[in-house]
């Protein structure tokens, strides 16, 4: 049934555009982009808040393109894209009475809502929220309903509301679907959502224990050309540079208390080729990854809440 | 040209109803009108010290989709402002208008609703009178297209409209202020002059000053102004409401 | 929300307490509908029908679609009906309501689900296009009974509907002008009806063609879809207090009697209007009647 | 009677203390009304709350190409307001096009589909007949096959009051709507830049290998092989608007956030496989062509304050419009009654009714004279022929602004 509140395309449907370069797997021009950082170097996040002055917090999270797409920005020669950079705006509207039918909370009620737009991926995303966009809100939430002061606050409501622009890819586009996969992409995302959030309900001067930050590490196999591949651990993958991501890990992290208050891990971590001297286990070694990854997203999260809180002085000593 | 008709009040359910056909552009609307009408699903939404209009316009034979949403925000941010929303029994109540196109051609998708605009705008009028909504003006209006070589339609049928390169649909209130303006296609400034007087010229005469001052209306080529024609189809139903007065000796 | 006010108690028990005693508000018999008038507007397939106080209008268009993928020969009917205020200003616009749903199942099963329209003669071009014929049901004031009247306007609709004829050369589909072929009439294949009962007092009251308050005061009500022949295509008892079954024995009987008159007087009113629609010149659109071509 | 009026004076001096900020939520009205009209005595302009002038619009800024999947992309910012658009283009094949193989015998003006193109007059120039082609009766394609696709969402936690996550508001639905119309009424898109074309080859097998570099719309191509070429497929666009921060005026923003994509857009060269009996695009960047769009008509949005805020409310005698234009005459010199102020931001359309937005567009590029596209005009009875006029006048100002903010960026 046509959807009645929106603009509809042709009744017949429309299909994507298929290139004649992706029909021949034989020559791909292009290949695979590869990886320029160092295993534990993360990628450069942009993050700026209160862009977005109706709502009582906001912030724009960017990440730094990768080397590939730079370059392809730079001088384009193909219109596929080598990979992609997360590009998300999310807003806090609060705290606010609850609606007249909801039940009575002695608690902030925290909603969370993370939407991808039509053209944030390498397919045309639907209007309506689907299953892994309702996933992505869930974890969300329990990833900030840790660290909120929450009684504070009684009978009140927080929307929290992600618009992802500009999503990760899950693979490389080249490569087909193997056993090893699974929406790489959306763990990058829920990190960004997360380190975004934090620094939006900052900015809306939420009381808080702490500023959560994500941090994505992940055991990947692949560069090596011989058939046993040594699985690596690396932090903050682009799902686009790695032939093979074993599994992955997105922690939110309290730096300042050293706790953890949502953890997402998937795929099979017992493989990981760690150093001679390292006893710990893969998944060990994979949580402590995605922390250290974390803090770094902490350090530019730190700045984008200063700036916010002096910006709020200025504010209001502008109004005296 | 043959003028629309219009009849007063022929539902019995609703408060106040009114269907209108005007033949030049094969529309036939059917409206309805229910005030004051409690709305509670929006108590929160409501002003505390005004009325809220609703309006809802029903394709013929199309379900209804977003360019009806946006026909009836136009035709409700101009009926606010002439609904008496602050009178005694109005506020925070609802005026709910209902208009079902029950005749001629639906509008396509990412069409204008220009040609029935004005027909919708009069029917809207009359339901509302019909159902004794207090209203500060009453008003007229009317579609005209312009062609490419300049020359002015009014309320031009289906195939004129597709056929010009700007429609015009204007309202005008009983006191002569423009109170709707929807224009779209190419056009220039000094088109729409030429437009804005003819359409003038239609919904109230073509109005002659006389020596002591007054204002004196005076029929021309497009015959009867419209401003007329609702006043009459009110006049028409009051005299028949209270025909076992007036004819009373 | 989309609730009528109920009824005060007093007009309940005098409702029923004059219904015990065989009367109804109106003056009619517990078998009898109120009067109906059913009306043609200029355009094919746009009628008026007018049930008491109970009026509606239906439209029938038709336009080429692609036909749906698991059945290629065969064409597209929707039945669209859409509860406004209009109708009743217990109808919030824009809200479904319980009624509404109720009431577009019921029209589906009646008229849709019995082929009374023969979809398959709807086909221009198997898998590619078709004729996609949709009824638009406006409900402009509601005293009562909407199935019965909806149904009457439906099938009054279908038989008065033409659509434009079109052809097939070398698999180009060339659709004619109304103006310039005679249009072609639906494939009716049979004319069900349906008949809507009131039960009272534990079913021992059963009166037909209720209106709105007498159906506030029922208890529960039959709904019983049948055709000129007899052959019943729809017969429910949807919720409510039990009814005995003899009722459904008893009153299918009325129910065809019923519906014989009503299709005759939809039938007198047809010719009504192609007698009319002959002497305005357009008297050529009556041998379309039997000229049923299936491309 | 002293203690009242030291009473008054006591109740009064607290007053002075409230910040503007309280001030302007608790009385908006009288707050804008304030700053319109100052007292004459202080000798201050007539200024909006915001700082601007009354015909002054928000600072504009306007960034293309940033997002990755998209064919073409645009992030308007408007003051505070802030337009994402994204143009996704995607393939109809006429198969899927229930209508494509049905042709009117009528030619009706409304739906001319005929399937391949014949040459009507052989002996104009190819080139001259695809302008007077384009012209006319097949650009109804764009529309009828629905093409083009825009869509506004606001449920991005723009603002509040918009629910993430419900279906589009009614503001959001006619928003889309205004979008689509004008993108119709304006004939932006070439219908011609979005068709497939096909040409079989017709000389024979060995022809086989060169008719891919054919089939691009060539003009110097022969008549003979014009006759054959046959529409296989379509472009569709899929147009989405996300209105990331909403501050005023979301449809100035959103139209030229939608201009500015497609100025933007690119779509790669596309032909028919017989083979695969699908149709394949090429991934160079060197093959893909930019859409050649007809003008750049800019959106211009006013609304009208007035001074009495419920002059619609009381009832008293509304001048009418002979009145109108005498009494309006001599509040130039007293007190000014009403104001259009351009561009209003979120707090100025809570507190005016009245809406104009004007949409123009200059012909050769600047030079010619002004076009307007639409004028649409509503809620209130105050702006007349006269004001129009002068808003056209404002509004083709601004087309220079638009102009030079967009080709900044190319």
């Amino acid at each position: 049934m046509a959807d009645r509140r929106r603009i509809n395309g042709p009744p017949g449907g429309t299909r994507p555009a298929v290139f004649a370069s992706s029909l021949n797997t034989a020559d791909t021009a292009t290949g695979r982009p590869q990886r320029q950082r160092q295993f534990n170097e993360l990628r450069k996040i942009f993050l700026k808040t209160g862009l977005i002055p109706s709502a009582s917090g906001s912030a724009y999270l960017e990440y730094e393109p990768s080397a590939s797409l730079a370059a392809a920005r730079s001088s384009p020669k193909s219109l596929i894209p080598p990979s992609s950079a997360l590009k998300l705006a999310c807003t806090v509207h609060g705290p606010k009475p609850l609606p007249r039918s909801a039940t009575f909370s002695p608690n902030l009620v925290l909603t969370t809502h993370v939407k991808y737009a039509p053209f944030a991926a390498r397919k045309r995303k639907g209007h309506i929220r689907d299953s892994s966009e309702r996933d992505l809100g869930v974890h969300l939430e329990t990833a900030l309903r840790g660290v909120i002061v929450a009684e504070r606050w009684p009978k009140s409501g927080l929307d929290i509301t992600i618009t992802i622009l500009e999503a990760e890819d899950d693979r490389w586009w080249g490569d087909a679907p193997d056993s090893h996969d699974a929406p790489w992409g959306m763990i990058n995302v829920l990190a960004g959502c997360i380190t975004a959030a934090s620094a939006a309900i900052a900015d809306a001067r939420i009381d808080c224990l702490d500023l959560v930050a994500g941090g994505v590490a992940a055991i990947v196999s692949d560069e090596s050309e011989d058939s046993e591949a040594k699985p690596k651990l690396m932090l903050d993958t682009d799902p686009a540079e790695h032939k093979a991501i074993l599994s992955a890990c997105v922690v939110a992290y309290l730096p300042s208390r050293d706790e953890i208050t949502e953890i997402w891990l998937k795929g099979d971590c017992s493989r990981a080729m760690l150093g001679a001297d390292d006893k710990r286990s893969g998944h060990d070694a994979l949580i402590d990854g995605a922390v250290d990854a974390a803090r770094g997203a902490h350090s530019v999260l730190a700045e984008a809440v200063r700036e916010s809180a002096q910006r709020f002085v200025g504010l209001a000593a502008g109004a005296q | 040209m043959v003028g629309p008709t219009a009849t007063l009040t022929p539902l019995s359910r609703a408060d106040g109803s009114a269907s209108y056909r005007c033949p030049s552009t094969g529309s036939n609307i059917l409206g309805s009108v229910n005030a004051p009408v409690e709305l509670p699903a929006r108590r929160d939404a409501l002003r505390p010290e005004d009325a809220t209009v609703e309006v809802f316009v029903k394709p013929g034979t199309a379900p209804g989709g977003v360019g009806e949403r946006y026909i009836e925000n136009v035709i409700k941010n101009m009926l606010a402002k002439l609904i008496l929303g602050r009178e005694k029994g109005y506020a925070r109540r609802g005026v709910v208008i209902t208009l079902a196109t029950i005749g001629g051609e639906s509008v396509g998708r990412g069409d204008s609703y220009l040609t029935l605009l004005p027909a919708l705008i009069h029917t809207a009028l009359l339901a509302l009178l019909s159902a004794a909504v207090p209203l500060s003006m009453t008003f007229s209006a009317t579609v005209l297209a312009v062609n490419a070589s300049g020359e002015i339609t009014r309320e031009p049928s289906e195939k004129e409209a597709a056929a010009a390169t700007s429609l015009h649909a204007l309202a005008f209130s009983s006191k002569g202020h423009l109170l709707l303006n929807e224009s779209q296609g190419a056009f220039d400034f000094d088109t729409w002059e030429k437009v804005h007087a003819r359409a003038l010229a239609i919904c109230h005469g073509t109005l002659t000053r006389t020596s002591d001052g007054d204002v004196a209306m005076a029929e021309d080529v497009d015959g009867q102004p419209l401003e007329g024609t609702v006043r009459e189809t009110v006049e028409d139903k009051l005299h028949q409401d209270y025909a076992w007065k007036t004819d009373a000796p | 929300m989309n609730k009528e006010a109920s009824l005060s108690i007093a007009e309940r028990d005098f409702i029923l307490n004059a219904l015990r005693e065989d009367v109804r508000l109106d003056g009619r018999q517990a078998d009898q509908f109120r009067p109906l008038t059913v009306s043609f507007g200029e355009e094919h397939g746009h009628v008026k029908v007018q049930l008491g106080k109970t009026s509606l209008v239906v439209r029938i268009s038709s336009e080429v679609a692609k036909p749906r993928d698991d059945r290629p020969f065969d064409g597209v009917f929707t039945i669209a009906l859409e509860l406004t205020a209009m109708g009743s200003p217990a109808w919030e616009n824009g809200r479904q309501g319980d009624l509404e749903t109720y009431v577009i199942n019921v029209l589906d099963r009646v008229v849709r689900h019995s082929n009374a329209l023969d979809t398959e003669s709807l086909c221009i071009l198997k898998g590619v296009s078709c004729w996609n014929i949709r009824a638009d049901v406006h409900i402009t004031d509601y005293d009562g009974n909407l199935i019965d009247a909806s149904c009457i306007g439906i099938m009054a609709g279908l038989q008065h509907f033409r659509r434009p004829d079109a052809v097939v050369k070398d698999g180009q589909v060339i659709v004619y002008g109304l103006d310039e072929r005679v249009p072609v009439a639906l494939n009716i294949t049979h004319k069900p009806l349906s008949v809507t009962f009131h039960t009272f007092d534990e079913g021992k009251r059963v009166i037909l063609d209720a209106t709105r308050k007498e159906e506030q005061a029922s208890e529960a009500d039959v709904v019983i879809g049948l055709n000129n022949a007899g052959d019943v295509c729809y017969l429910s008892k949807f919720s409510g207090s039990p009814v005995d079954a003899m009722v459904f024995v008893n009153k299918s009987s009325v129910a065809l009697e019923k519906v014989k008159q009503i299709n005759g007087i939809i039938d007198k009113a047809l010719q009504t209007d192609l007698a009319k629609r002959a002497k305005s010149g357009m008297a050529e659109e009556s041998r379309a009647e039997n000229d049923r071509e299936i491309h | 009677m002293a203690q009242a009026a030291a009473s008054a004076a006591q109740s009064a001096a607290p007053s002075l203390s409230l910040p503007p900020s309280q001030f302007a939520r608790l009385q908006p009205h009288a707050y804008l009304l304030a700053h319109l009209s100052p007292p004459p005595a202080t000798n201050q302009p007539s200024i909006r709350a915001n700082g601007r002038a009354p015909s002054q619009f928000r600072v504009t800024s306007a960034n293309t190409g940033s997002l990755t999947h998209t064919n073409g992309s645009a992030v308007v910012r408007l003051g505070d307001t802030t337009a994402v658009c994204g143009v996704r283009a995607e393939i109809l094949h006429t198969e899927d096009i229930a209508s494509w193989s049905v042709s009117r015998s009528t030619e009706s003006s409304s739906a001319p589909t005929n399937k391949r193109r014949k040459l009507t007059d052989p002996t104009t120039k190819p080139n001259e007949r695809i302008d007077s082609k384009d012209e006319d009766d097949n650009e109804s394609h764009i529309q009828d096959f629905n093409l083009l696709v825009p869509n506004l969402s606001l449920s991005t936690g723009c603002a509040p009051g918009f629910i993430p996550g419900a279906p589009p508001s009614t503001l959001a639905q006619s928003l889309s709507h205004q979008i689509l119309t004008l993108l119709h009424s304006t004939r932006l898109v070439r219908a011609e830049d979005l068709r497939i074309w096909y040409q079989p080859p017709n000389l024979g097998p060995e022809d086989l290998e060169c008719h891919n570099e054919n089939e691009q719309m060539d003009v110097d191509a022969s008549q003979e092989d014009e006759k054959n070429k046959e529409i296989k497929a379509f472009w569709v666009l899929y147009i989405d608007v996300m209105i990331v921060s909403l501050a005023g005026n979301p449809f100035d923003a959103a139209w030229a956030a939608v201009l500015a994509a497609l100025r933007d857009t690119k779509l790669p060269r596309a032909w028919w496989d017989v083979d695969n009996e699908m149709v394949v695009c090429s991934d160079a960047v060197s093959e893909a062509r930019k859409l050649t769009l007809r003008g750049l008509p800019v959106s211009s949005s006013f609304c009208v304050f007035e001074a009495d805020a419920a002059s619609g409310w009381r009832a008293v005698v509304i001048p009418d419009a002979e009145e109108e234009k005498e009494l309006d005459d001599s509040a130039r010199k007293g007190n000014q009654r009403r104001w259009i102020l351009a561009d209003p931001d979120g707090y100025e359309e809570g507190l005016t009714q009245e809406r104009i937005c004007v949409v123009v567009d200059k012909e050769q590029g600047g030079k010619g004279k002004t076009v307007i596209q639409k004028l649409e005009k509503v809620g209130g009875w105050t702006a007349d022929a006269k004001e129009l006029k002068a808003l056209v006048d404002i509004s083709a100002q601004r087309w220079e602004d638009v102009r030079r903010i967009l080709n900044e960026q190319c």
